[in-house]
């Protein structure tokens, strides 16, 4: 399960944001959308674990997988100057998925800023299984959208930014909000979702006030990501005798918005 | 061939890796990883006589060069783990070793007796020393509570008995002195040390519990000086635990005295460590000619030690 | 314009800014590199009643994010103090804190009793933790030892004490308690973690006395945790000691309850970390709208600690 | 004292072995041969301390200091790989010098392996005096050798390999004591050395037999190079009360061999 891949080009696709592509060709074909993977980013012990990345697209034609990230912190800026042929040390695949109900007419998929990373394979899923989508994505300002001509062949775009430079003007949630109230359907509706923290915690209390079955990704801080460390711990809405938190990298990342509370 | 076997009292092991409780899981975490077989003993995650959820996140910190945690021994108490994790390790070939913990004196011997009548059992690590559940620390800073703990667990069972200490103490030969007089057949060392972290943006603790137990190759050097200290002051093995990331850094610890070592913090971010540990010990063994790794086992050189 | 002054009983500092004794010599190895003026408080090298040469070599070892010494206290003994390093010293604006060391309790009283005519000494910081001196460490393990110490040293100046404590024992608050009881006006933490490191080639320590003192980046999550302790115990004024290397580390460290903070380690390598970390102080003030650097002293939110 | 310098070049000179430029319009002219630099390599905290390295050469034409090492560990290998145009963090110049005698005829130049490093610069300076130069130089094997031929500039040389692929098989301390043998001059030549420990042990060894004067440049370990650590003690020949060691960074490097203890 740990895979020396070599990478295959790394190019920016917005602010901040670059889109990884590695070679991997048992990869590219087991993974599903949800899952993520745990980089060894670099030899230098000042950073000592690896960091998580959510599967962003597949390519079985060419063999490689993609992630796409913020260069936030010294791992992820270490990656985004990596270039073609550079090795990675990878774990993976890791975590649940996505789960498609076979009932559902219509996927709602809600992201905020870089939580739309997991969303490209999963539309790809959606579509071979001939589920409509549509995409409310939310960014701080326009130049940090990412790949919306890609997004847009699977999707009916809905954007919001914080400063109204494109799109709604607002936050994501307060746009989904406001297409909820006005349209009928949400029973045949469901929410995908994957953001900050805040935007999880507004989801939740959408998808309970329409009544809404919502799949949440969470990104907790994770030391290993395959469940040695218990380290990942998200609390259960309706903790059991003995036990009140569930790990994010084994029993989630993907979780029914209902079962945990959204903390910081 | 090198022979790589030590022995730890009466309990034989094909190689002297070990894996540090809470950082292996129950060990099927890795089946896809490592050849469970292939490893001297696996130790399991701490089990207590009742089940745990363990702390609230934030449980851990990255840290350079070592983490924090503060996971609270989250366990599903010793009657499920009997039906929910023994029988994969019954599964396996090598020695798995029960590490057990109680919140009180009982506690400890409590889970021992439990555990009598199941098989697959190599041995117990009583863990005295896990800084993060309240009073936890008392069992491995007071000698008196430590003996008696290890003489009543002596008397229920007849299977090796490995007491794991803190170094969070003055004196850890002191302690170690205790259970070795308590009748156990090793000491393991070190638990992690008590450190702390502060998010200086929200003025929080970055753990939940504010201080919590620093592992990794950061406490190298402090485990390495425990477990000369131990293996000079006592006639049992010593185990040696703490930042060990590779070959070279165990071959420190069997030099300063340890019969066998476990492998932690380096599991979350290599999980095959215990693999290229082993096979690191061969090669460093052909090539300086040595035959049984187990004459490396305390060959310090202090001749010209300066005081 | 950010008031960066803080206050050790007494004793006024320009700001928190302090040399760890031993890592800043005696002032005038830095003399071209920093505004030694700028600095809150200058500590200078334990010095003892008679000379010591210090330590065979090998004295130090680099390890990943820390450093091993065994220095063993090499200094001219107090009289030739007062001759060879005192002028320089006199001739500077801050606060000159004369750090002190005996192998007996008489010791200590003797160094500050020779010292208490001198001009230009701000205070004493009492080395009642360096591991590397036979029975150095028994001073700040023993609460009996220090108390009496500390009242002893009490009674012969007026100048403010400060007692610098060692992390290597099970409750560094019963020490710091003990100090305070003696009549120290601040305490000082941590002294260097003890340490070893082993050449696997020859398999001998790499230090000339098989120990020695860890200290760097990597003991900073432990002394964290010690600083926290000691200032939800004493009433008296914790100084921050071990592995400061930043502004931001420094920042942690005076949430968690330290007055001021000694920097040590990192001069070696960035021989103006003293002069950045005054500068990255000022920044953080700014940018987080602090008038007074005081007003960070402590301001720790537990709140939500889960233990 | 602390400088910001950019690399003019880095090239590999021998087996192993670097020359590395970098610009310093006021180190240059103010160093002496013998005193050295300490190089933060890496802001990685892997490797803490400094690093340091004799000053091999001074150009005062180009504003550019030359330093000669060979890649033994991470260090020296990391600064290997740097290019032109990279900073490097430098403290400096550090400790003493060698001195040159006004009644020597001749100075004996003694280096094994990268102890040949200080060499260049002080030949210059040893030209510049009138002072007659004579390289004894050994190293293992024939790649190992640098920069003959700007030696040769300055000296008569005797060169000597361990597997005897160029010049005296042996080491370089048989092939100086048999020239001594043979040799009249003793009395007005002064011995100037630096390598590692064994040599440095028979160096000594010789000096006495032939009663020579002989400045060595020590290389112990170094936490810090200006007096701050008292880590690098170098045993006294005559301890004098409460005092047995010199400080390599600050007495040294460079000592008269009789003052000194050589040890590992
Ligand atoms: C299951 C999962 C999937 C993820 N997928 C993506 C992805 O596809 N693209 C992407 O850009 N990021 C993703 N993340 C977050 C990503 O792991 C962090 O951005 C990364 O670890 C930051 O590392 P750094 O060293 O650059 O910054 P750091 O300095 O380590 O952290 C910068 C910020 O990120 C937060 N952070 C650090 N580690 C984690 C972590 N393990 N999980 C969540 N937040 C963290 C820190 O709290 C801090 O606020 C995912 C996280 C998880 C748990
Ligand atoms: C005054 C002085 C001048 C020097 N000049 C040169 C020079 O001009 N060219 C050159 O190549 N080297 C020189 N050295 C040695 C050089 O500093 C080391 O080779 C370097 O520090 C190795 O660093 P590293 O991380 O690559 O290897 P490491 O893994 O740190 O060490 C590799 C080997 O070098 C030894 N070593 C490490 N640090 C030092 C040190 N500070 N001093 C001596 N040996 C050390 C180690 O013991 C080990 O055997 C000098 C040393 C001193 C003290
Ligand atoms: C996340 C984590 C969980 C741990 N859980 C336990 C535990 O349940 N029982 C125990 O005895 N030790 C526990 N430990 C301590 C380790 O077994 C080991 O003693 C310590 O981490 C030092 O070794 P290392 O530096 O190799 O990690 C835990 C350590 C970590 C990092
Ligand atoms: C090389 C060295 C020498 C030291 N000498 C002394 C000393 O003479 N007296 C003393 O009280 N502490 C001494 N210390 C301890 C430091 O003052 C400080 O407490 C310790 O190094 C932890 O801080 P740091 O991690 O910032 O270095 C020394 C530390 C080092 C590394
Ligand atoms: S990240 Fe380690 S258990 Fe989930
Ligand atoms: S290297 Fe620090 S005093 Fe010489």
């Amino acid at each position: 399960m740990v895979r020396h891949c070599t990478i295959r080009s790394v190019d920016q696709v917005a602010r901040n944001t670059y889109l990884l592509s590695f070679e991997d060709a048992d990869l590219c074909r087991v993974v599903r959308a949800g899952q993520f993977l745990e980089i060894k980013v670099t030899q230098c012990t000042d950073i000592l674990w690896r960091r998580p990345f959510s599967i962003h697209d597949t390519h079985p034609q060419k063999n490689t997988v993609d992630i796409l990230f913020h260069a936030v912190g010294p791992a992820t800026r270490t990656l985004a100057q990596l270039t073609a042929h550079a090795e990675l040390n990878i774990l993976g695949p890791l975590g649940n998925y996505f789960r498609y109900e076979q009932n559902v007419r219509e996927a709602i998929v809600v992201a905020g800023g870089l939580g739309i990373a997991p969303f490209m394979l999963m539309m790809r899923e959606l579509q071979e299984r001939g589920i409509a989508m549509r995409l409310f994505y939310g960014t701080g300002r326009s130049d940090q959208f990412c790949r919306l001509e890609e997004f847009e062949k699977y999707a009916a775009l809905h954007l919001s930014t914080v400063d109204g430079s494109r799109g709604y003007q607002g936050v994501v949630t307060d746009m989904l909000s406001d297409y909820l109230d006005q349209s009928a359907h949400h029973h045949d509706s469901s929410l995908y979702v994957c953001g900050p923290t805040a935007m999880l915690r507004a989801v939740k209390e959408i998808a309970n006030r329409f009544n809404m079955a919502a799949q949440v990704s969470v990104e907790t801080i994770m030391a290993c990501g395959f469940g040695a460390c218990v380290g990942c711990a998200v609390p259960m809405t309706t903790p059991i005798p003995g036990q009140k938190y569930f790990m994010a990298c084994k029993d989630g990342p993907v979780f029914d918005i209902r079962e945990i509370t959204i903390d910081d | 061939m090198i022979d790589l076997s030590v022995h730890i009292g009466s309990l034989a092991l094909q190689n002297p890796v070990m894996t540090a409780s809470g950082t292996f899981g129950y060990a099927d975490e890795f089946k896809e990883i490592c050849d469970l077989n292939d490893i001297g003993a696996i130790i399991t995650k701490t089990v207590t006589p009742h089940p745990r959820p363990g702390n609230p996140p934030r449980r851990i910190v990255e840290l350079p060069y070592g983490m924090l945690n503060s996971i609270g021994l989250p366990n599903v108490g010793v009657e499920s783990f009997i039906i929910e994790k023994m029988p994969f390790l019954q599964t396996l070939k090598t020695n798995v070793i029960i590490n057990v913990a109680g919140t009180d004196e009982e506690g400890f011997v409590f889970c021992v007796q439990r555990l009598e009548d199941v098989s697959g059992i190599a041995g117990y690590e009583l863990n005295f020393s896990c800084p993060n559940v309240k009073g936890g620390t008392s069992f491995s800073s007071d000698p008196g509570i430590a003996e008696r703990v290890t003489r009543n667990v002596r008397k229920t069972t007849r299977r090796p008995i490995i007491a794991k200490l803190t170094p969070n103490v003055t004196s850890i030969s002191e302690i170690g002195r205790a259970c070795e007089n308590g009748g156990a057949d090793a000491v393991s060392a070190i638990n992690t040390v008590v450190g702390m972290a502060i998010d200086i943006k929200t003025r929080r603790p970055r753990l939940s519990t504010g201080t919590g137990g620093y592992s990794g190759p950061a406490i190298k050097p402090i485990a390495l000086a425990k477990v000369f200290e131990l293996s000079r002051c006592l006639s049992i093995p010593v185990i040696a635990i703490g930042g060990i990331a590779c070959a070279e850094d165990a071959i420190e610890f069997l030099i300063a005295g340890a019969t066998a070592f476990q492998v932690g913090t380096v599991n979350f971010y290599e999980p095959d460590a215990t693999m290229t540990i082993k096979k690191g010990l061969e090669y460093y063994c052909q090539k300086n000619n040595i035959q049984k790794i187990a004459d490396l086992i305390g060959s310090i050189q202090l001749k010209e030690m300066a005081k």
